[in-house]
């Protein structure tokens, strides 16, 4: 009776279940045209529409994308980052890229400067790199009362005055929107010292792990919407209608996602199959 | 020729061969896995070991010491050495002088941490269990009134906290069943936990796989 | 460490001449001599000792705590030596770097030396912590220095931060980034063999991990796509779900799990402090 | 919070708990010994031990991966009582650490436990090994030896992050009866899925007492139990005046310069 298919079921060996989960990350990887159905998160959809209507309300103010990662989380981040920056230059809106993790400023240019061309973007112009900042909170105290002068250069230590983009910004009165990127407990002081003040729309795109520190404040309207990981990334494509790296990530994730959930259930339906099995006498 | 001479780069060829030896693991314990297990535990450790030098020792020791002359900064070094009494039965006791030392400095910064950390968290907790005016606690749940979630905070903070009696349990029945119901609340919360971590780590897994196919095999040029 | 006057005794010397360097040994000489007259006090009195100076330890800490502040500013008398003391202790646990390196390197040593089983492994060790130790403290000194000249097959020059870089990015980066991935591949064993319906407590841990994760994933939402995203319905769609239990379950049972911890802190704290604590290593007379 | 005079009723109510639990352990070396509840996995200790001797295998005992400090010293507390009935047993130990401050205490812990089973000579200076203070590497290493050793028994105690689960798992393969505590709440769903018995929370430091049922201890958990009674307390008198406050229209988040007497409670707690 041990040999039955319900014992078996519960008892798969794990290295088959390893050889599994890497035939289905690997397959959406390498067929950009596996797809499964993609049904965007509300909270996502709130992050989109947040950036849309912030862009097209105010098209000559700038939107600060803020990336706090560095290459231990680019399995997420990246992704959000991209999917943002795609859209924020589909919208034409001029945007800055900063961060206060050394690392990001060269990773996020490199997504910039990859996404540039196909959108006719110009340095300096359309998008500037603030770069790196030391001491988060009193860079943002600063900025808040001028960020030029808080700020003095971008990220190749020119001063940001000689830049056209920074022509009418002076503080985050000229500022329409923030976009969080991040893997760690950066939301509180954005909101604490910037939302707070200005009430500047803020998108909140954190790790999957740290995004209930979002919810809160989804709620009460501090921020305007959570691109939860990975997952949020796919789902951001899905309603820019592109099919970029992320989709296929998300492909990925949501496949390993199909595969544990199908594994607990074919665990649970085995023990409790072979426990009824048992229960009827015919165990031995 | 040129995707040969790709393959074969130093770098990512250390890379590539290093992850595969590391995930192999889950497979089995092999000759390939120990080599790098070894390897890596050593640059590990190397690195470390510099890491003391450059960012701890040179700057805020040697630099004073040597560089700016401040020489009774080396009044360091034999308190240093009495950790090393841990390999003599004569010495050891001044080992654990100075360990002594280090556990006082641990526990002295309690009282702070404790004041800064955590009695936030007690007035955190407390909210309006009447009214429905305050959105206090963000809900999720919508169209629910404020005031039953809170109810229901209070609730699971109470009884996950009366789990953690240890002295008082045996006593009460109803003390025994609210810590009951608080080890299920727990018991929530961490399936909860368990549930949001995971896409970190297969996106981390993603990307590793990602790595080896593109960036070092660069499948992506075969494909169209 | 301000004074009147502007020579005293404690001026530090910026020549490295013989007189720097007296001072220098003379001062560990007098260190290792206070250590010597530590000798002298009886065993009886050792255990005293090293609990007056575990107190010392943790008072600085505990003073600056609870001394009252200068009206109007955020610091006291000794707040000003917080980061001497935070350097101070920085410093003197690096001194601990060695006990690390004689554990590590001596086993594997003592290992190639008695060609122990698998000593092969231990002198790959043994290479790997040499090389990279020295190339990481060239790197920070003589980072450009070039070890090996263009030419051949080269197509530029090797300088000491390429080797380092090498090790670094090449090697040591990669290897913990797939460590890190292999949790990628135990948690799905590990959800597999562990979310069963063994037992209500289980059951509970299987079905909020499973609502969790399905409110995370394009999956979760597309199975309860069909319902309204705003009014009572919109509830039961899995990404609200998933919201509300980490919300008004995690965040006060998480509360409450960090209230426990934080009172058995200040307890095992007060009992280091104090020289309260009992076990092997704390109340062993020396 | 930075100083005591920042907000002194947050202080005062500070030193207040930690007085609890200093009287309450006074109280105990006086003779009052408390008793406390049962704790699964510690019930378990001698057993697994028993068992790894018997297959004559090891006993792994990681003390987490942080340098010197609370919970490290927790689980060496916890471990000197295992590794004294791992000798008794005859058996010996592994020990991997993560942090070269911690090899000294970890020596000196396991040849105490040792000779006061009466068995120093069990000690062996390979039974503490250091590996590597990077978190990967360690866990790297642990994972190396529990492949190749196999340990029977496996104690998973201090702070752990993300490598818990490479730990656990590894174990769980090689078959070890484990047992895990660590105050890191978002690593226990990880141990509990991966090992046999898991401390939850604040049981982690009731653990050593519960052990040892040494009267000072036993006198700091039942401290510690009265302190949550003054926690529970006060989020109770909170949560009346909030509600008071609540049903005025105020909110306790955002109350200003507000002049009310249901307020002064909430102002004893910092912000």
């Amino acid at each position: 009776m041990n040999n039955s298919f319900w014992h078996r079921a519960q008892n798969i060996n794990p290295k088959i279940l390893y050889v599994i989960a890497m035939v289905v990350i690997a397959v959406p990887l390498l067929n950009p045209r596996t797809t499964l159905p993609i049904s965007p998160n509300s909270q996502t959809k709130k992050a989109f529409d947040a950036v849309e209507s912030a862009v097209k309300a105010n098209p000559n103010q700038l939107v600060i994308l803020d990336c706090q990662w560095s290459a231990s989380t680019r399995g997420e981040n990246q992704f959000q980052t991209e999917a943002i920056m795609e859209h924020l230059m589909r919208l034409h809106a001029k945007f800055a890229l900063m961060g206060f993790v050394p690392q990001s400023r060269i990773l996020s240019q490199k997504i910039a400067d990859r996404l540039a061309p196909k959108y006719g973007y110009r340095y300096g112009i359309d998008y500037i790199n603030w770069g790196f900042k030391p001491a988060f909170e009193q860079t943002l105290k600063g900025m808040a009362v001028d960020i030029p002068g808080t700020l003095k250069e971008d990220a190749t230590h020119k001063p940001l005055v000689s830049f056209p983009i920074m022509r009418d910004v002076k503080n985050f009165k000229d500022v329409s929107l923030i976009v969080e990127v991040t893997p760690s407990s950066t939301l509180d002081s954005w909101l604490g010292l910037v939302q707070g003040i200005n009430h500047t729309p803020v998108v909140y795109a954190p790790t999957a792990v740290m995004a209930p520190e979002g919810y809160p404040f989804l709620d009460s309207g501090q921020i305007s919407g959570i691109i939860t990981g990975v997952a949020g990334a796919g789902d951001y494509e899905a309603l820019l209608k592109t099919k970029g790296s992320a989709t296929q990530v998300a492909t990925s994730l949501s496949a390993v996602y199909a595969l544990i959930i199908f594994l607990i259930i074919i665990g649970n339906v085995g023990y409790y199959a072979s426990r009824a099995a048992e229960r009827k006498g015919f165990a031995e | 020729m040129e995707y040969l001479r790709h393959l074969m780069l130093p770098s990512l060829l250390f890379a590539a061969a290093g992850t595969v030896a590391i995930l192999s693991l889950v497979f089995k314990e092999n000759r390939f896995y120990r080599f790098f297990e070894h390897v890596f535990i050593g640059l590990a450790t190397g690195y470390g070991v510099a890491l003391t030098w450059t960012d701890v020792l040179r700057p805020n020791w040697w630099d004073p010491m040597y560089g700016e002359g401040r020489w009774w900064w080396a009044f360091v070094v034999p308190l240093g050495m009495m950790f090393y009494g841990v390999y003599s039965t004569k010495f050891s006791w001044q080992s654990r002088l100075i360990f002594g030392v280090l556990f006082g400095l641990a526990a002295g910064t309690v009282f702070q941490i404790l004041s800064s950390q955590y009695i936030p968290q007690i007035r955190s907790s407390f909210k309006p269990l009447l009214t429905n005016s305050q959105p206090d606690i963000a809900h999720g749940l919508i169209d629910m009134p404020h005031a039953i979630n809170n109810w229901i905070f209070m609730a699971v903070l109470i009884s996950v906290l009366t789990y953690f009696f240890f002295a008082f349990e045996q006593k009460s029945k109803i003390v025994q069943k609210t810590a009951t119901s608080g080890r299920y609340l727990l018991m929530i919360s961490l399936g909860a936990v368990f549930g949001a971590t995971i896409m970190t780590r297969e996106a981390l897994l993603i990307d590793r796989v990602r790595f080896l196919l593109f960036d070092w095999l660069q499948l992506n040029r075969f494909m169209h | 460490m301000q004074h009147p006057i502007n020579h005293n005794f404690f001026t530090a010397i910026p020549q490295h001449g013989a007189v720097y360097w007296l001072y220098v040994f003379a001062t560990v000489a007098a260190g290792i001599g206070v250590l010597a007259l530590l000798q002298i006090i009886p065993t009886r009195y050792r255990k005293a000792t090293i609990a007056l100076f575990t107190f010392l330890g943790g008072l600085y800490y505990v003073a600056e705590f609870f001394l009252p502040t200068e009206k109007g500013t955020s610091v006291n008398a000794l707040t000003e030596y917080q980061p001497f003391v935070g350097t101070l202790s920085q410093v003197i646990g690096a001194f601990t770097v060695g006990l690390g390196v004689i554990s590590l390197v001596g086993m594997h040593t003592r290992s190639v030396v008695r060609q122990r089983a698998q000593w092969g492994y231990s002198a790959c060790l043994i290479v790997a912590f040499l090389v990279m130790t020295v190339f990481h403290l060239l790197d920070s000194y003589y980072g450009d220095h070039v070890i090996i000249g263009q030419g051949g097959i080269l197509r530029a020059a090797i300088t000491n931060h390429d080797v380092y870089n090498f090790l670094f990015k090449g090697g040591l980066n990669s290897l913990e980034s797939a460590m890190f991935a292999l949790i990628g591949f135990f948690i799905i064993s590990a959800s597999y063999r562990a979310f069963r319906i063994r037992s209500f407590e289980a059951s509970l841990l299987m079905i909020s991990a499973l609502v969790v994760m399905l409110g995370q994933v394009t999956l979760g939402t597309w199975l309860t796509g069909g319902l309204p995203t705003d009014g009572p319905y919109a509830n039961f769609r899995f990404e609200n779900m998933a919201q509300y239990i980490l919300l008004n379950i995690n965040t006060p049972a998480q509360r409450a799990v960090a209230f426990g911890i934080a009172l058995g802190t200040l307890a095992t704290s007060l009992r280091l402090w104090l020289s309260l604590e009992r076990g092997f290593y704390f109340d062993q007379e020396s | 919070m930075q100083h005591a005079s920042d907000n002194w009723a947050t202080a005062i109510f500070v030193a207040i708990v930690s007085l609890i639990i200093v009287l309450k352990v006074v109280m105990a070396q006086r003779g009052i010994v408390p008793t406390i509840r049962r704790i699964a996995g510690l019930n378990a200790i001698d057993e697994a031990v028993g068992r790894a001797t018997e297959m004559g295998r090891p006993v792994l005992m990681v003390p987490g991966i942080w340098p010197i400090s609370i919970p490290t010293l927790q689980a060496m507390n916890i471990f000197g009582h295992i590794a004294k009935s791992v000798a008794t047993y005859g058996n010996h130990t592994i020990m991997p650490v993560c942090d070269a401050s911690v090899v000294g205490i970890g020596e000196e812990v396991l040849r105490d436990a040792y000779t006061s089973a009466g068995r120093p000579e069990l000690f062996s200076s390979d039974d503490v090994r250091f590996l590597s203070d990077q978190q990967f590497a360690f866990a790297s290493g642990v994972a190396g030896i529990i492949e190749r050793e196999k340990p029977a028994a496996s104690f998973l105690m201090g702070a752990f992050f993300a490598e818990s689960l490479i730990l656990a798992e590894t174990g769980q393969r090689a078959g070890a009866i484990q047992v895990a505590a660590t105050p890191q709440t978002t690593q226990l769903p990880f141990f509990i899925a991966a090992c046999d018995y898991v401390l939850l929370g604040d049981e982690f430091y009731a653990a050593s007492a519960y052990l040892s049922r040494n009267p000072t201890l036993l006198g700091s958990i039942v401290g510690q139990d009265y302190a949550k009674v003054v926690f529970i307390i006060a989020i109770v008198i909170g949560t009346v005046c909030a509600t008071v406050l609540g049903a005025q229209g105020i909110d306790v988040k955002h109350m200003g310069d507000l002049h009310s007497p249901w307020r002064t409670f909430i102002d004893f707690f910092v912000k």
